[in-house]
């Protein structure tokens, strides 16, 4: 019933063993995750840190969703599916919290706010 | 055929209505839903602020309105020429199966993107203009902060330092200097309301631990109707306040009197008529349609009348004896008469409550039969309302579970806190209206 | 289906396996258990579509008492609380409780039509839909009858207005708790959509072959499954608030009540094209049908659906251009909300042109569909006035806005949804609605809703806040208020002539002949109203207007067909699936749970809780079984003694 | 398409689906694509709190434990580890490997969930920062609880999951199995439960420096249900003949699987903007 006509051949996949595959990625995401740990103890700037942090977290959860979750086998529209989600939720979440810099938005009881240094209109 | 019956039915009605229709504008009765020059007027303003707003509003108008008669016109042009004349004509030959012309796609797309332009450069000066006070004009600007209660406004004066007791307060009616830009802080204590007074600037949103800001100015000394503006519960409809500009002799006399505190009344006089203001009427019954704002004089000069001490009519003792319920009635509690009594935040300050047009929000006129009417049931006049049902723990005129809610007896009734005779409510009217 | 399922269908040679009681499948096809245990999506759709035109009612009733009171100034017909309950129940049901779930009922029922399948892809998930929206549909209204009363805080509920403090009795629980049965209603029957719309294609359905009503279902059900989780975390919050003291919107610790603005209109604005999408799917299968020719651009008009959907993401914070946020991130949303004007404009532009040349037959269906382009363009046209952010300082929260928004929802939405019950009519109920009394109620309805709404566009520049019980007689609103009542008295006739006349036609209409329209999609290829298995083989597709292809290639289509037939033999007849009891337990489960969590009653949740997982667990358990059916060549069921037990 | 399966099953593609992806995958793939929504709207908020906090805010780096959570991160991990495994040895028909790998998956979240709530407890009595006493203890114990949550519901699957793989191919011939099954979800559940406690009752013994023996004296129930649940699930899951789980149930495997490691893949986001980013 299907447009896709067996392109693929009974047992295909059989022969990548994912075992190992699974096996090494988990260490390598035990790993990256020592390393984060690791990298908050540094003495280098915090934006370093902070993008340093980012990309190995974004790292591991490429990995795991590509391996882990086998989007890398999969029909691609999976991932796109799944990135569909992922963009909007992450673009609100980034729009959302810098919503909150603006000076106009930052909340009178912080700290920051208390200290009248964001919104000098207060002072 | 039936469909061609009704049609010539409808346009027969259609035209009778429209005589109808003409004959009642004719004869001046008062049709014109259109008209749009009431007191919270968004389009006969009175400002810097909420002119550019409406100008800002009549751009949207005319771009949207010509392309509402072109696309109409298109759209009626195919409805008329295509329509089937006939069931024949219905199920004749299927027309040519044409599927989409590109060019036309883009070309409208384009005009659309255009249109919006129109639109879209006059709103970001607009943004940028009503945002914040014009640099040249910044030197000038006059500072008020503005704070939303359940269900009313306190107005504070940061420029006015009393020796002594702080900052200038009152409520409900906003005085500011005309001509003169006026930077208004806004803040809430309790729910959000919204800050408006639609002749002079549009709204903006008072915010609990939110440090929100608006700007306007008065043209010219008036007298402006202001409404919350976002929905805060019970008595939200009838949150009111009204803004009182004057010019600077004015001004600065209004604001002396106000730094003064309240009147102490010992010396008695006889009565003189006073002007009648009609804000709110309580023969305004229902089914009185129609324009019917018919001032005695006009709404500035009636809220000067009001500042006028009008010594000959008091009756220092009835004075005397309201000040002293005042205080024995726990009214203290939540109202301050600086100089006299109390220092009670959770109601408005009632230092000079006698010189104000209206009270409890801009409802009711302050007229003593309206102040007597708002001290007997408070709750019927305004649904929910706090002095009634008590604040902050504060209790009103019930009395208050641990939980800060009004309690109950056993028959579900209400437990009474403040209990007023007709002689307390007389007197206790007497001593307001003395403070001017 | 996938693999799992085929597997346990019980064939001819399988003998049936004992089971326990608990896994009891009603079998019976009419009668009320069938109905509350049904998993066939054109009655799940039915059920649907009845509650929604109840819930209409209701909702409409409320908006009379509401024009009722603001008839005159100074009006004592309800009282503050009174009215502001009505209001916001007003708001409420009509959103959630009637336009959402009426297009729920098209998409069930039209959708798996359009794209030649049998049935949606998980049939009992959308039971369990169903019932949980009555559940969300029973907690949000069951305050009208207890002492606590229904609740009053608004349709978005500002915090902290929302929080123990301002609003102590369990009404706002209802709203908190209602609304997330429904969301989660909502994002089941979504996500069923999805997978079906993606996987549950007959062959050769291609994504650019779709119908445009099916097109929009998909974009709506992205925009379901991605918005509705702002407003359930959102309404976790509140919840947690009110029932555990924590200090989401607790001013007094540092809470920020403007969050929740974020958050609900985040979920907000999406919401309203949830509204608008499907009605414009609609409109897209009439104006074809009626000016017999296939829809203007169909590829631009589909992607210009999916890039309003996207684009309503970016846009919430035009709700909140009062709210202070400064002039850049005013600017942004301003800017964003306009571009939403050139898509939209586009599905307008295309309706046009697919009039253009046409031959336009005047039938009811096209009636509306005519009605609404001229109402939702002036609907978005005040909506462009809004995203002028500045100009929206003066009309956010008057009467303007009441204005825009009932353009586009009633001028919209409902214009369109009731073009689609007429226009589907013949082939749901296999009935054919007079002209002359559709015609007539649309008149009456477009009369009254114009005379009703545009008055409050001047009402609003004249300043009268929305949400008001009450108003001065001096303000300068009394006439266009009066107008706007008898304008809704007019527009309530209208609705109720077109009901009357829906419910006459339902039981006693003339008996309407197959494609009754001369339609175009493949819905019009089935007998009126459709079998329970829907096509008796599963159609191939070889064009966009799959059935206007069909009815010009007859003898290569029949020969198909017969060839499809007998490979569905072959394998055993058609798979029919057993009805299940599971999916409205598991639904109970949750009311009880629901109402548990109302009166801060752990137990009763708890016991809620356990009803829900029992229910869904032996779901699980007791499979996608189901039975074959087997037809002769008339499509008729030849009984099949194995078939039940 | 032929009702009764044969031959070698096709992990990835089912023929009887437009796309080839089964209907399972993509609900699932689908409900992924919300959650992120969910969970986004819910960090935000937190993240939102945490850049504008309140004075008198308790301040995290003195509340937080990272060795605890770093423990705990890395045995997600690990958990999502086995779930592959897990459903690579169901794609093989494996079906022994898939209970032992289940088991160990559910063994890994038990103890994920044992930190939480030692770390719980620990907060509110050690830190005292609780859900109610300031914006700080509401977002945290709220995020965290619900993907705590998350990992139960996860877990109780598992178990139903691992349950399921135990039903009789033969239906008929075993009238009590469906009763067997609820009970052996039943002792699953107490199991992990009682497992956590357990592990919580001896820590807090170690810590309190009490001897073995007022430890068997203070939780004695505990014990004894933690054994009585470990015989029983023994017990229950010895061999009863052909079994009704096989790689047609794979799909349902793997779908559970993506929930797991979604799961996962938001700790990874939490243990990052909710506890590492805090230290810089
Ligand atoms: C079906 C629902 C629906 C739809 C489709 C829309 C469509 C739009 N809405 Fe509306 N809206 C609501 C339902 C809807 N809205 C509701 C319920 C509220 C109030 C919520 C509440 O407060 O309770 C609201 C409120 C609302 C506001 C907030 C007002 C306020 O509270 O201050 C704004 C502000 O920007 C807005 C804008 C728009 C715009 C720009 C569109 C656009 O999508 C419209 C686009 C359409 C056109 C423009 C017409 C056709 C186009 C052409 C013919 C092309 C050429 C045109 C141009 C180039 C201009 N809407
Ligand atoms: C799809 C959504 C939808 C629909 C269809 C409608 C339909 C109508 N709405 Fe509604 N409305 C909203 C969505 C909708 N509304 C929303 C979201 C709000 C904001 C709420 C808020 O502020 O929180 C609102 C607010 C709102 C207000 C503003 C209230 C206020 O701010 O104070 C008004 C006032 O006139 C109004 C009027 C009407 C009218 C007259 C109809 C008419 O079209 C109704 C016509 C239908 C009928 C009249 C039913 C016919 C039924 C019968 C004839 C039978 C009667 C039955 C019995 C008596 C048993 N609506
Ligand atoms: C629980 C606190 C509380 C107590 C006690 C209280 N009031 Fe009030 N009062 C209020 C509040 C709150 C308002 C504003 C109500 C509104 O407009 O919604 C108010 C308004 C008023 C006003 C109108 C003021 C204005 O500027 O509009 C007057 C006059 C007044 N109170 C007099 C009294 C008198 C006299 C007493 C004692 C018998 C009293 N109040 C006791 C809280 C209180
Ligand atoms: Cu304050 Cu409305
Ligand atoms: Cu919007």
């Amino acid at each position: 019933m299907s447009d896709h006509a067996a392109s693929t051949v009974p047992g295909a996949h059989a022969e990548e063993n994912k075992f190992q595959i699974y096996v090494q990625i988990a260490m390598l995401l035990a790993v990256i995750t020592g390393v984060e740990i690791a990298v908050i103890g540094l003495p280098f700037a915090k934006w370093l840190l902070v993008t340093v942090l980012v990309v190995l977290s974004t790292v591991k959860f490429m990995y795991v969703i590509f391996y882990f979750m086998h989007l890398r086998w999969d029909k691609a529209f999976c991932t796109i599916l799944f990135f569909i989600g992922l963009t909007i939720a992450g673009a609100t979440m980034y729009g959302l919290i810098r919503l909150f810099d603006a000076p106009e938005s930052v909340p009178l009881s912080s700290v920051a706010a208390a200290a009248a240094d964001v919104r000098p209109d207060l002072a | 055929m039936r469909l061609n019956s009704l049609l010539s039915t409808t346009a027969r009605w259609a035209r009778a209505a429209l005589a109808l229709a003409g004959t009642v504008l004719l004869t001046g009765c008062d049709l014109n839903f259109w008209r749009m020059d009431g007191h919270q007027s968004t389009i006969a303003v009175d400002g810097p602020v909420a002119r550019s707003q409406r100008d800002l509003f009549y751009v949207t108008c005319w771009v949207t309105l010509v392309i509402f008669i072109i696309v109409g016109s298109v759209l009626a042009y195919a409805t008329i020429k295509f329509r089937a004349r006939s069931s024949a004509d219905e199920h004749a030959e299927p027309p040519e199966q044409g599927h989409g012309n590109p060019m036309i796609e883009l070309g409208l797309i384009g005009a659309s993107v255009l249109a919006l332009v129109i639109i879209a450069i006059p709103t970001l000066s607009a943004i940028w203009y009503t945002h914040d006070v014009p640099e040249a004009d910044k030197s000038n600007a006059y500072d008020v902060t503005a704070t939303g209660y359940q269900w009313w406004f306190r107005f504070d004066y940061p420029n006015e330092q009393i020796p002594g007791s702080g900052t200038l307060n009152t409520s409900n009616e906003l005085v500011i200097p005309a001509g003169r830009p006026v930077r208004i802080q806004l803040r809430s204590v309790d729910v959000i309301h919204s800050f408006w007074i639609p002749k002079l600037a549009g709204k903006v949103d008072m915010i609990p631990n939110r440090g929100n800001f608006l700007w306007l100015k008065a043209d010219a000394p008036g007298y402006y109707w202001g409404q919350c503006a976002e929905y805060c519960g019970d008595s939200h409809a009838v949150m009111r306040f009204r803004v009182i500009a004057l010019g600077p002799k004015e001004f600065n006399d209004w604001l002396n009197q106000q730094m003064a505190p309240a009147r102490n009344v010992t010396v008695a006089g006889a009565a003189a008529a006073k002007p009648q203001f009609a804000s709110y009427r309580k023969d305004f019954k229902q089914n009185e349609r129609g324009w019917s704002d018919r001032f005695e004089l006009n709404p500035l000069d009636s809220w000067r009348a009001h500042q006028e001490v009008d010594a000959k009519g008091e009756d220092a003792a009835l004075i005397q004896q309201g000040r002293q319920i005042f205080n024995a009635k726990s009214c203290v509690n939540c109202h301050t008469v600086r100089g006299n009594d109390g220092s009670g935040i959770n109601g408005p300050n009632l230092t000079h409550v006698g010189a104000r047009t209206t009270i409890a929000g801009g409802l009711l006129e302050n007229t003593p039969e309206q102040v007597a009417r708002w001290l007997r049931h408070p709750d019927q006049v305004k649904p929910g309302n706090k002095m009634y049902y008590g604040v902050n723990k504060m209790a009103g005129y019930l009395k208050l579970g641990d939980d800060g809610f009004p309690v109950r007896d056993q028959n579900d009734n209400y437990v009474p806190n403040i209990t007023l005779t007709e002689d307390d409510i007389t007197a206790l009217v007497a001593y307001i209206s003395s403070l001017k | 289906m996938d693999a799992t399922v085929k597997s346990h269908f019980t064939t001819k040679e399988e003998h049936a396996p004992a089971k326990p009681l608990v896994f009891w499948r009603p079998t019976a096809k009419t009668g009320f258990v069938s109905w509350l245990t049904t998993v066939d999506h054109k009655k799940i759709g039915f059920l649907y579509g009845l509650f929604a035109l109840f819930f209409l009612l209701v909702g409409g009733a409320e908006a009379l008492l509401i024009r009722l009171q603001l008839m005159v100034p100074n009006n004592t017909l309800l009282t503050a609380q009174q009215y502001n309950t009505m209001f916001t129940m007003h708001g409420t049901t009509m959103i959630f409780l009637a336009v959402m779930p009426l297009g729920a009922a098209f998409f069930n029922i039209i959708m798996p039509l359009q794209i030649g399948a049998r049935d949606v892809a998980f049939p009992r998930l959308n039971a369990f839909s169903l019932w949980t929206f009555v559940a969300g549909a029973i907690i949000l209204n069951v305050g009208w009858f207890l002492k606590d009363g229904a609740p009053d805080a608004g349709w978005f509920g500002y915090a902290p207005l929302t929080t123990k403090t301002y609003n102590p009795t369990h009404a706002t629980d209802f709203w908190v708790l209602g609304l997330q049965l429904l969301g989660v209603a909502s994002i089941a029957a979504a996500l069923n959509f999805i997978v079906t719309i993606i996987n549950l294609r007959a062959p050769g359905m291609t994504m650019m072959r779709l119908p445009v009503f099916t097109w929009m279902t998909l974009v709506t059900s992205f925009l379901i499954i991605l918005s509705f989780p702002a407003i359930t975390i959102a309404l976790l919050e509140v919840m947690m608030d009110r029932q555990f003291g924590t200090n989401f919107f607790e001013v007094s610790n540092g809470g920020m009540p403007i969050l929740w603005q974020h958050l609900f209109w985040i979920f907000g604005h999406p919401e309203v094209y949830i509204l608008i999408l499907p009605a414009m799917g609609i409109i897209s299968e009439i104006l074809p049908t009626f000016s017999r020719k296939p829809l203007f651009g169909y590829p631009i008009v589909v992607f210009s659906g999916a890039c309003i959907g996207f684009l309503g993401f970016t846009v919430w914070s035009h709700h909140m251009f009062t709210t202070g946020m400064g002039t850049v991130a005013t600017a942004a949303f301003a800017l964003a909300t306009m571009a939403i004007a050139v898509p939209t404009g586009v599905k307008i532009f295309n309706w046009i042109g697919t009039l253009w040349g046409g031959h336009l037959s005047m039938r009811t269906p096209m009636m509306f569909a005519l009605g609404f382009i001229w109402m939702f363009m002036i609907g978005g046209f005040s909506g462009v006035m809004h995203a002028a952010a500045p100009a929206d300082a003066q009309q956010q929260d008057s009467y303007f806005v009441i204005a825009h928004f009932h353009y586009v929802l009633i001028g919209g939405s409902i214009f369109a949804l009731l073009a689609g019950i007429h226009y589907w009519f013949p082939l749901i109920v296999g009935r054919q609605v007079s002209d002359f009394w559709g015609k007539l109620a649309f008149w009456v309805i477009f009369v009254g809703f114009n005379v009703t709404f545009f008055p409050m566009h001047f009402l609003g520049l004249n300043g009268m806040p929305r949400r008001t019980f009450t108003y001065d007689g001096n303000m300068g609103w009394n006439t266009a208020n009066y107008i706007a009542t008898i304008g809704a008295l007019t527009l309530g006739t209208g609705i109720a002539i077109y009901f009357i006349v829906m419910v006459y036609t339902f039981f006693k209409g003339q008996r309407a002949k197959r494609d009754h329209w001369d339609g175009r999609t493949l819905e019009w290829s089935l007998p009126n109203p459709p079998p329970e298995y829907n096509f008796a083989v599963i159609p191939t597709i070889h064009a966009r207007d799959a059935y206007w292809y069909e009815k010009h290639h007859r003898e290569q289509i029949a020969q198909e067909n017969a060839e499809h037939a007998k490979e569905d033999e072959a394998h055993g007849g058609l798979h029919m699936p057993f009805q299940s009891i599971y999916p409205l337990v598991a639904s109970t489960g949750v009311l009880i749970g629901a109402f548990g969590a109302c009166y801060h009653k752990l137990i009763v949740a708890l016991i809620g809780g356990s009803v829900m997982l029992i229910g869904v667990y032996l779901w699980s358990m007791e499979g996608a079984e189901g039975y074959h059916i087997h037809l002769d060549a008339d499509g008729n069921i030849v009984e099949d003694p194995h078939a039940k037990h | 398409m032929s009702s009764t399966v044969t031959g070698t099953i096709d992990h990835h593609h089912d023929h009887t689906t437009t796309t080839g992806i089964p209907n399972k995958k993509l609900l699932m793939w689908a409900f992924l694509a919300s959650d992120c929504m969910f969970f986004g709207s819910l960090i935000s908020t937190h993240l939102v709190y945490r850049l504008h906090p309140p004075p008198g805010n308790p301040v995290p780096r003195e509340v937080f434990d990272v060795p605890l959570t770093s423990f705990s991160t890395f045995i997600l991990l690990m958990s999502s580890l086995m779930m592959a495994l897990a459903v690579n040895a169901i794609q093989k028909g494996n079906l022994k490997s898939m209970r032992f790998s289940l088991l160990t998956t559910i063994f890994f979240g038990s103890i994920f969930l044992g930190c939480q709530v030692f770390e719980f407890t620990n907060f509110v009595h050690e830190k005292h920062m609780t859900i109610t006493n300031s914006i700080l203890g509401t977002t945290f114990y709220t995020l965290t609880g619900t993907h705590g949550t998350h990992v139960a519901i996860g877990v109780l699957w598992l178990i139903m999951m691992y349950v399921r793989s135990f039903k009789p191919a033969d239906t008929g011939a075993h009238r009590l199995w469906f009763f067997r099954n609820v009970l052996h979800v039943a002792v699953m559940v107490g199991f992990v439960l009682s497992a956590i406690f357990t592990v919580l009752a001896v820590v807090h013994t170690v810590q309190a420096g009490e001897s073995v023996g007022a430890f068997a004296g203070q939780n004695l129930a505990l014990v004894a249900a933690f054994v009585v649940t470990l015989v029983a699930g023994v017990i229950l899951a010895r061999p009863h003949g052909p079994v009704q789980f096989s790689e047609v149930n794979a799909i349902d495997v793997e779908s559970m699987g993506l929930y797991w490691h979604f799961v996962d893949i938001v700790w990874i986001v939490i243990f990052t903007a909710v506890y590492l980013l805090e230290y810089l």
